[in-house]
């Protein structure tokens, strides 16, 4: 029964029916052990969020509204905030890029701001989705198969044929990594403290923006937008100043250049020279 | 060993022997070939099979043969990438059970991972992420290296050589698959361009519409709905 | 089409029955039968195949009507008493050979081992142990240079010489790799889930040399070395 797994008081406020819908198909979902009743780590992410948010508009996704998917989106990260859920990092720099997203798409392009328009980050949103939904389908599909040892079987006495092999031994390569990482992981060690971080620096923000959206490929007016998801009101001038020193840091290293058309304008950001030459190099240091 | 050394004599004429063999040999070989297949729990490399027929007998021949003969059968011969092996007809299985433990149980971020790799290899981890917009967490693709269904391919030979990850032929057999290529839907996938990086050219590019504009078949999007989502319940407490 | 009401009721009439029984279930029944026994660990009682088979269908003809057709075959279906299996033409029984050796699992040590050899070539006896934190029996080297998979590379050119070891081509082979740099680093091993993100910051996975090349401090290893080295050979002397 799924009503029960709710936290007691609030069963008989909700009638629950959507969210039982939402949480059938997977137990994993989130229900949260401390007292709040619902949380999102139970989705895979937020373009797994954004997938279930499009989902609802019952559409076709390339014929998606993005601008009300925005909107969804937002309204859902406004109110988790307002009731103080402490929310992923994955998830604010998703709003954060939706929020630009939209700002893009309202406000008419300046002449002289070259970035990616609101149409191409768009397209660029459906795109994502609909691979996503492709690979979930996929899957079901894969999953759906008859399979060996469930649907059909293999030989129950099977007799040995001597199969030739250069070598009397067997192992894998999954077995030899295994052993060897297990090995060093017992050899080395194992206290680490890891210290408690209460704003995210704008490299690291980048560094998630990039998983999620793939690379700013052009200026971008973006950090407005991360400051005002990443950061509660209060720490919003502390980290205004940090995340600049950040920002002047990756200049420094040639992963970005910076630009600014006037006083008080928004600060553009875009890849450096550093960033473009090793671009494929980076994606493995998540 | 391959004790087969002594027949080989025959082979310089093998080609045109292939159509006009004895027809007694071509039984004797499908014999050999039905009884190697049958002994061994896993595919048999075919090349094995063809070093234990008779000389100058076409392997891929007498495969095939074989496979039509059992077409109709409570046990099938199927083809596993270059191997081959018995399987008991699916359609049997709700009187076949096996008594050992149930196929492998994976999680939706593994069986998401897993159908991944298999469309999109040779893959990377970072390009996993780049679709599923998410960390892989630890453990996901432990599994499947430990169920034997993923492996490491190799290394992307670009700058940082990240390795790249694929299935294996026990991923082929566990879901019954002859080769990638019949992987359900590859090639619609492909046609959509879905299984690249880029987004395709043909790719239809959404209306970014107006507030008030909505297609045909969309509802507007109220508050109410927002509530229906249920994502968050009213009056939900903080936590700290 | 006469029906049979229930297996029980059609027991005394099973023999007539038989023969006019519809040929697609007789067929259906076989196939049951052939699936049944195949997939089974071991023999198969016959009461246990007739349970499964479509009501008013003889298991006794069933399966020597099976029997007759595997007859010819290299897999012929035999009865053990009143179970049914299958087994391997006698006459092909020089093609499945269930005694010759079968292929051993490594050991745990003998992984541990031969992965630092890998990571940490070249590398000495004395650096495995230091890395392992426990002496190496020399059983357990010897277990991977006779599965060939390490060799003898060099000697350190460090007091006592000490011979170093490293992986071999057919090590390559059997693990599925293209070169030893297609060995996953320590960031690939932590996104695979094999490592832990607890590690110091400080922890490092060695890039391993290449086969052919020569550390900076190593010797070649010469026909001399060698023959000294006969003490490290199976069924050479202890050295320690």
């Amino acid at each position: 029964m799924y009503g029960s797994r709710f936290k007691p008081q609030k069963t008989e406020a909700s009638g629950a029916a959507p969210l039982e819908e939402l949480w059938q198909d997977d137990r994993d979902r989130g229900l949260h052990e401390e007292g709040l009743v619902v949380d999102i780590a139970g989705f895979e992410g937020p373009l797994d969020l954004l997938l279930h948010l499009a989902r609802t508009q019952k559409v076709d996704l390339s014929r998606l509204s993005v601008l009300a998917l925005v909107e969804q989106y937002l309204a859902f990260i406004e109110r988790a905030r307002q009731i103080r859920i402490e929310l992923a990092a994955d998830y604010l720099v998703m709003a954060a890029w939706l929020a630009y997203l939209k700002s893009r798409l309202l406000i008419p392009q300046q002449p002289k701001d070259d970035g990616p328009s609101g149409e191409e980050m768009a397209a660029t949103l459906a795109f994502r989705l609909k691979r996503l939904e492709a690979m979930r389908d996929a899957a079901t599909r894969l999953v759906n198969r008859n399979r060996l040892g469930r649907d059909f079987f293999a030989r129950g006495a099977p007799e040995h044929i001597p199969i030739q092999r250069r070598s009397a031994f067997d192992a894998s390569l999954y077995d030899l990594l295994n052993a060897y990482a297990s090995l060093r992981q017992r050899h080395a060690i194992t206290q680490v403290t890891i210290e408690k971080r209460t704003v995210w620096s704008l490299a690291d923000a980048r560094e998630i923006l990039h998983r999620l959206m793939g690379e700013v490929e052009d200026w971008t007016a973006l950090d407005h937008f991360l400051l005002r998801y990443l950061t509660e009101p209060s720490e919003r001038r502390t980290a205004m100043a940090s995340a600049f020193a950040a920002t002047l840091e990756m200049v420094r290293e040639g992963q970005l250049e910076i630009r600014q058309d006037g006083v008080f304008q928004p600060i553009f950001l875009r890849r450096g020279a550093q960033a473009q030459r090793g671009e494929q190099g980076d994606d493995d240091h998540v | 060993m391959s004790e087969v050394d002594g027949p080989q004599d025959a082979a310089p004429a093998a080609d045109e022997v292939a159509t006009v063999v004895d027809p007694r040999r071509l039984h004797e070989a499908a014999r050999i070939a039905e009884a190697l297949v049958f002994a061994s729990a896993g595919p048999v490399p075919e090349g094995y099979i063809a070093d234990r027929l008779p000389a100058g007998v076409d392997v891929g021949h007498v495969m095939r043969q074989l496979r039509a003969l059992y077409a109709g059968r409570g046990v099938n011969l199927v083809q596993v990438a270059d191997h081959w092996a018995f399987r008991t007809a699916p359609d049997l299985s709700f009187v076949v059970r096996s008594d050992e433990g149930e196929v492998r149980k994976l999680s939706r971020a593994a069986l998401e991972v897993l159908s991944i790799i298999a469309y999109h290899q040779p893959v990377t981890r970072a390009e996993i992420e780049d679709i599923r917009g998410v960390q892989t967490s630890k453990g996901t693709l432990d599994v499947l290296l430990e169920a034997g269904w993923v492996r490491f391919r190799g290394r992307r030979r670009t700058p940082g050589r990240p390795v790249t990850f694929g299935t294996t032929k026990d991923f082929l057999d566990h879901f019954g698959l002859e080769e990638l290529r019949d992987l359900p839907g590859l090639e619609e996938l492909k046609g959509a361009g879905l299984l690249s990086g880029r987004i395709p050219s043909n790719f239809q590019i959404p209306l970014p519409l107006g507030e008030d504009e909505l297609a045909d078949d969309e509802d507007p999007i109220t508050q109410m709905d927002l509530e229906e989502l249920g994502l968050l319940t009213p009056g939900g407490k903080e936590d700290e």
